[in-house]
């Protein structure tokens, strides 16, 4: 009855980093690539059975665990390099290698024409293989390698056209930041080790179960917060999303694979895996929300003026990774999990469409130089139009069932609120603006490239746009498989949703014994004396209709600005250049980093190279070496080169070991 | 009579035996092996002294008694001396824990048909022809001839060489006995039914012709390569102390025979009626095989060079060697029961295998050879 | 043969101090670097004396184990240690240690 | 009257280890050590450990021995050039010194011992010191020395084919 194929799912793209690495370049181009998607398809295959195994289950035993060997055993540290398949990670596992291996058959396409092709796809399958470790890892340590891993191969990627100097500068960026939130999380992890005295999943998680009120809150409180510091690292939060619009510099691919599948999910993701540890710090969790909330209003805000096609979509990543923080702050697991999910699909389906886009503009990415692509590319037309309506939150397309999940979860949870809601919806208003902001500018109106490029503009190969086709059903219907209650009752949808074989809240349900529901989160709070609101569907209803007609009216503007009227964006911004150019400069946060972090670093290091390490360390270390020439010189004259020299030394060594032994 | 003391008679006894017959074998051996030769090279052989001249070694025993010993200036003496009695005595050391027959009991005790019974005894026996070097080696030195001198450097190096394949052919027959034991070694190849020639039959093909490199015999006498060497190690020996090299090399076949009978051929086993008389023809009739064999070897082939002797030591005995070990040990391991069966068919096939590759090679050789040799007419136009 | 009784095992130690000892004096004295070698052959084989005496003593087979580790490491320095003094020989056709002496600081 | 073999056997392992010492030809002082190796070869036999005792026969006596001879016949050395010529007094002095101070140290350690450690035991098992213990020994317990041994001859192995091999100007 056990399923013991868990080790598998990593080692098939492992494989497929050495074969590619090491023989890649002895192999035809077609086939290296083919090798790199088929070792994504195979662990999408052991993702799948191990799904299916799980629900096969009853629900309180939906748990796989798998010990490889002992991996440190030192001491009191004792970490096994064991796998942990639960509903959660099953989820997470099923879309890091579907969406992976959709987007690994796309790139078959796109890099067709790069010359280091075998290298890429062995990156790709690297970090494919580095995000499933972080997520079936059952214990920290083990995430913890993933969680470098997928650093490293994000740097590799974004910088994979490293003649490029923004490129290059673009990798090294999201390496130093990652470290920062990474350096946070190491800490976190330290802190739980010394409070827990293990690093296990279910140990750590079942000692706080069992007493949650043994540990101190502030304690619980410090750990999470450094917990959340290295999710804000690894998912683009407030304040280290800075890296992540950067990131467009890779192959947009990687974009894809970044923000769809792998890395970004990852802090979400491991906030939901320590769901038990948050919710016993209230203080945490409202950090967690309003960090949220304030990323997506942020970088909503941001995304509406920007002119790169690509950083667009990046911000909008920001700005929904925003949405799921603020789920899980308001002690909304699911949901936020949930949106992961929706957001794989429709954010890989607008990263390939874009791609395509690219490709067919020849590397242009600039939306202002773009319009009218409709004509030429049917196909990509289509799909990221699903995606945009599916991102802007439709009624019924995917983005609209998780997000609206998300903001009555932000209205109704004892941790959530008015202004929790306020913000969501804005946000959401904007989300939609600057989507069909987009989507206009590149597909519709009159046609601003210039007639040579004009020329050359075509429909992406197979390989391609079936990709776009399938991630286009997936960015419709995924939103059945957790339908909220409240819409049941509309028949037509109820009827729906029983034909994809689900019934309301399927997903939540499912994820429940991994990330809790609700009412534990209401339990936990109210152990520790927080008072309870109850709510009421009729308010969900309500609010659906708000946020429905705000999203609703963001693409009319869209539309009306953009299409009807193109000159009047301008004007707008004519008329208060300030703000404009507040939010083209995306806030001067980077400015200020440079000033407040960056210099200041860059002096320290200049003193302590200047001043340190020259003055002090290498001059211990030349000290060191004098003296031990000195002396070395003084004996010299020991070796006399006449072995039976040496051999009288030995026997005298001898004579006093042995004195001293039997003395 | 305690057990000890009728022990130590019975051991003295049976030592006095064997130092007596193995002695008196050399001048039998001598003369059978110039008959023998000289058939094969057709001609007849000693025939003046006595019925087929059978008192020629007699006559050569006495000629060289009778000789002046010379002893050559600037040699060693010590060494000199002793080079030749080192070499005959291992050779009759070794002798001592051959077994000629199953145990036999007298006056209610058991008396092995062995001077000694050892449990180890073909390690003992291994353990005393590594000593054997040591009488031509230091002969070949000690003579203060550059020619002796040569031809004990090329024994030291050629036994050295060849005691490895020798001792892991009895490696693999221990294996397949499950013993050191001799006597034992005997008894499993009546056991399991057929003689060790047949599962060790690549084993043997290299045992006999390893340790006729170990006896220094033609075609690897190198060590007294008269072409090359006048007369080798024992150029410069006259005499008696001559006659003791000659011993110690005829009595060393006679050990190495007895040990292969030992090995391979099943001992004192035979047909017929299994009483110790019989049994001790058997073993003696099977013992003489193996010498007629050696001395056939010597009248038909030629002495091969030097190095091709180091490099077929080196690069065919020594690996051919390990294989056969290796082999054996995975079968035995994995055949268990069976292992005799399967070890007679492969070895058999694979001898069938060298054969046909044999002839394959030859055959290409020969025809290389044919194309080489000059037209008759192009030669004298 | 009842040698157990009447040789005590001080006499076994003894017996290998003075073979050690001795070829300790020779590796010291002699200049042919063959018989310095064959001075640690012996000494080896004082300790080599010393352990099979002790397993005895101790009934315990360990020390003969060690013998044989000793033998294949003496073979092993043996076959190394005359391959260099044929080099050596083949380049200056002398060997005396004393004159080999490049090596000085 | 049983320890006369021992003072017999250590009286000639004595005496030709000295004489291996003091010999001024070479091949004399091989001969002389073969015989010391035979003499404790025969002391492993008495002490139980026949094993060791073949071994000590073959390899030593057989094999060992037998390429110093090689070697000194090959290089033609040991004839009857004094070794102990021109050696300066005070090292001579200053090596005896050493080996008696070495040697004094061991024995009152030896005296120091005391009775109590003295005599051997007399029961051991039979099959103490036959191959099969020692192999059982070899391949379990010493299993990883053995392996460790095995890339000790190898690499010995190799260099002495790779210092016979070069070719020297």
């Amino acid at each position: 009855m056990d399923f013991k194929y868990l080790w598998l799912i990593p080692l098939c793209p492992l494989i497929g980093v050495f074969i590619n690495a090491f023989i890649g370049h002895l192999l035809p181009r077609k086939v290296s690539g083919a090798i790199a998607s088929l070792a994504v398809l195979g662990s999408l295959i052991v993702s799948v059975m191990g799904l299916l195994h799980l629900l096969g289950l009853p629900e309180d035993q939906r748990v796989l665990h798998q010990s490889l060997f002992d991996w440190i055993a030192t001491g009191a540290v004792h970490t096994q390099v064991a796998f942990v398949l639960d509903p959660l990670s099953a989820v997470m596992v099923c879309v890091v290698s579907g969406i992976g291996f959709l987007i690994h058959v796309y790139s078959m396409g796109y890099m067709a024409h790069d010359p280091r092709y075998p290298r890429f796809f062995a990156y790709m399958n690297l970090f494919t293989f580095a995000m499933l470790l972080l997520v079936l890892a059952d214990n920290f340590l083990l995430m913890y390698v993933g969680w470098e891993g997928v650093a490293l191969c994000s740097y590799l990627l974004i910088g994979f056209w490293f003649e490029r100097p923004s490129a290059a500068a673009a990798g090294q960026k999201a390496f130093i930041v990652n470290r920062v939130g990474d350096w946070c999380f190491i800490l976190g992890m330290l802190f739980i080790f010394v409070t827990f005295g293990s690093l296990t999943f279910q140990d750590v998680f079942a000692k706080v179960a069992a007493a949650p009120l043994a540990v101190p809150t502030v304690t619980m409180t410090i750990i999470c917060l450094l917990l959340f510091a290295g999710a804000t690292g690894k998912s683009a939060q407030i304040p280290l999303y800075v890296w992540l619009p950067d990131a467009m510099e890779g192959p947009t691919p990687v974009s894809a694979l970044i923000h769809a599948a792998t890395m970004v999910t990852a802090g979400v993701y491991m906030v939901a895996r320590c769901h038990i540890l948050f919710v016993h710090a209230p203080v945490a969790l409202m950090v967690v929300a309003g960090i949220g909330a304030a990323t997506a209003l942020f970088a909503a805000l941001i995304g509406l003026v920007q002119n790169d096609i690509k950083r667009v979509l990046a911000y909008s990543t920001v700005s929904q990774l925003g949405y799921m923080f603020m789920a899980c702050g308001v002690g909304a697991f699911a949901a936020g999990i949930f949106h992961v999910m929706t957001h794989a699909f429709f954010k890989a389906l607008l990263f390939l469409g874009s791609g395509s886009v690219i490709h067919a503009m020849h590397d242009e990415q600039d939306i202002r130089r773009m319009g009218g692509l409709s004509r030429w590319m049917p196909v990509t037309t289509w799909t990221f139009w699903i995606a945009t309506l599916a991102i802007a939150g439709i009624p019924l397309f995917s983005g609209f069932i998780s997000k609206d999940q998300i903001l009555w979860y932000a209205f109704s949870s004892p941790l959530g609120g008015v202004v929790l809601w306020t913000v969501g919806v804005v946000t959401a208003l904007l989300t939609a603006f600057y989507m069909a902001r987009v989507t206009y500018k590149t597909f519709h109106g009159q046609p601003r490239m210039d007639e040579e490029t004009q020329r050359h503009i075509h429909e992406s190969p197979a390989s391609m746009s079936i990709v776009l086709i399938l991630l286009a059903v997936g960015a419709v219907f995924a939103g059945f498989l957790n339908m909220p209650e409240a819409l049941m009752k509309i028949a037509p949808i109820g009827w729906l949703t029983h034909l994809f074989g689900a019934s309301a809240e399927t997903f939540s349900d499912f994820l429940a014994p991994s990330v809790g529901t609700q009412a534990d989160v209401a339990r936990a709070l109210e152990m520790l004396h927080r008072q309870i609101v109850p709510t009421s569907h009729v308010w969900e209803m309500r609010l659906m209709g708000v946020t429905v007609v705000l999203s609703v009216l963001g693409i009319y503007a869209g539309y009306q600005m953009y299409v009807r009227k193109p000159g009047s964006a301008w004007s707008i911004a004519r008329s208060a250049p300030w703000l404009y150019n507040l939010l083209l400069n995306k806030f001067y946060v980077d400015e200020f980093y440079k000033a407040v972090v960056v210099r200041p670093g860059m002096g320290l290091a200049y003193f302590l190279w200047r001043g340190i390490d020259v003055l002090v360390i290498d001059a211990i270390v030349n000290a060191v070496a004098t003296i031990v020439g000195i002396f070395s010189h003084l004996f010299r004259g020991l070796q006399t080169g006449y072995v039976r020299n040496y051999a009288a030394g030995m026997v005298l060594g001898a004579i006093v070991v042995i004195w001293v032994l039997t003395r | 009579m305690s057990n000890t003391t009728f022990d130590w008679i019975a051991s003295l006894i049976k030592a006095v035996i064997i130092f007596v017959v193995l002695l008196q074998l050399v001048p039998v051996l001598i003369w059978l092996e110039r008959k023998v030769v000289a058939r094969m090279q057709q001609r007849i052989g000693p025939n003046r002294v006595g019925p087929f001249g059978l008192l020629q070694p007699l006559a050569d025993a006495v000629k060289l008694m009778a000789k002046e010993n010379i002893i050559p200036t600037g040699v060693d003496k010590l060494v000199y001396y002793l080079a030749p009695v080192i070499s005959i005595v291992p050779a009759l050391a070794a002798f001592a824990v051959v077994p000629f027959g199953e145990p036999i009991h007298v006056a209610g005790r058991v008396v092995y048909l062995q001077v000694a019974h050892v449990n180890i005894g073909i390690l003992y026996v291994l353990a005393l022809s590594s000593l054997a070097v040591y009488g031509i080696t230091l002969a070949g030195w000690s003579s203060n001839n550059k020619y002796s001198l040569l031809g004990g450097l090329r024994a030291s190096a050629q036994m050295i060489s060849y005691e490895i394949p020798v001792g892991l052919t009895v490696v693999a027959v221990v294996l397949l006995a499950g013993s050191l034991d001799l006597l034992d070694i005997v008894n499993q190849q009546v056991k399991q039914g057929i003689w060790n020639i047949g599962p060790q039959f690549i084993g043997f093909l290299l045992f006999v012709v390893a340790s006729n490199a170990e006896l220094n015999r033609a075609p690897f006498d190198m060590a007294e390569a008269e072409s090359e060497l006048v007369a080798g190690f024992h150029t410069e020996y006259t005499g008696f102390r001559f006659a003791m090299f000659f011993m110690g090399e005829y009595v060393n076949m006679v050990t190495t025979s007895a040990l292969a009978t030992v090995m391979y051929l099943g001992g004192w086993h035979g047909f017929g009626p299994d009483v110790w008389y019989l049994n001790l023809i058997w073993f003696i009739l099977k013992i003489f095989a193996f010498i007629i064999f050696y001395m056939w070897v010597r009248a038909s082939w030629p002495r091969i060079r030097y190095d091709q002797l180091m490099g077929f030591g080196w690069k065919v005995m020594i690996p051919a060697a390990l294989l056969n070990l290796a082999a054996t040990a995975v079968v035995i391991v994995v055949a268990k029961e069976r292992a005799t069966l399967w070890l007679t068919a492969v070895n058999i096939a694979l001898f069938v295998v060298f054969l046909a590759v044999l002839r394959l090679v030859n055959s290409r050789q020969l025809e290389q050879h044919r194309q080489v040799v000059p037209q008759p007419d192009a030669v004298r136009g | 043969m009842d040698i157990y009784s009447a040789v005590p095992f001080s006499a076994w130690l003894a017996l290998s101090g003075l073979l050690f000892t001795i070829g300790a004096i020779g590796f010291l004295i002699r200049r042919d670097p063959i018989v310095m070698f064959m001075c640690i052959e012996l000494m080896l084989n004082a300790g080599n004396l010393l352990l099979v005496a002790s397993a005895r003593y101790r009934a315990v087979m360990d020390g003969q184990i060690y013998v044989f580790f000793v033998m294949t490491v003496a073979a092993a320095e043996v076959a190394v240690g005359l391959a260099i003094i044929v080099a050596i020989f083949r380049q200056r056709l002398d060997i005396d240690v004393d004159e080999m002496s490049e090596m000085r600081g | 009257m049983t320890w006369i073999p021992f003072v017999l056997i250590a009286a000639v392992a004595v005496f030709f280890a000295l004489y291996l010492v003091l010999s001024k030809n070479a091949v004399h002082g091989a001969l002389s050590l073969v015989l010391v190796l035979v003499s404790l070869a025969i002391f492993f036999l008495l002490l139980g450990a026949e094993f060791i005792f073949i071994v000590q026969v073959a390899v030593y006596a057989g094999a060992i021995m037998v390429l110093f001879l090689f070697v000194m016949m090959l290089l033609n050395v040991g004839g009857a050039e004094g070794p102990l010529r021109e050696n300066p007094s005070w090292q001579l002095a200053a090596a005896i010194v050493l080996g008696c101070v070495l040697l004094f140290e061991a024995a009152l350690h030896i005296a120091r011992a005391g009775e109590g450690v003295r005599h051997f035991p007399q029961a051991i098992a039979a099959d103490f010191g036959s191959p099969e213990r020692i192999g059982q020994l070899l391949f379990s317990s010493y299993l990883l020395p053995f392996e460790i041994t095995s890339l000790v001859l190898l690499a010995a192995m190799i260099g002495a084919v790779v210092l016979a091999l070069r070719r020297f100007p």
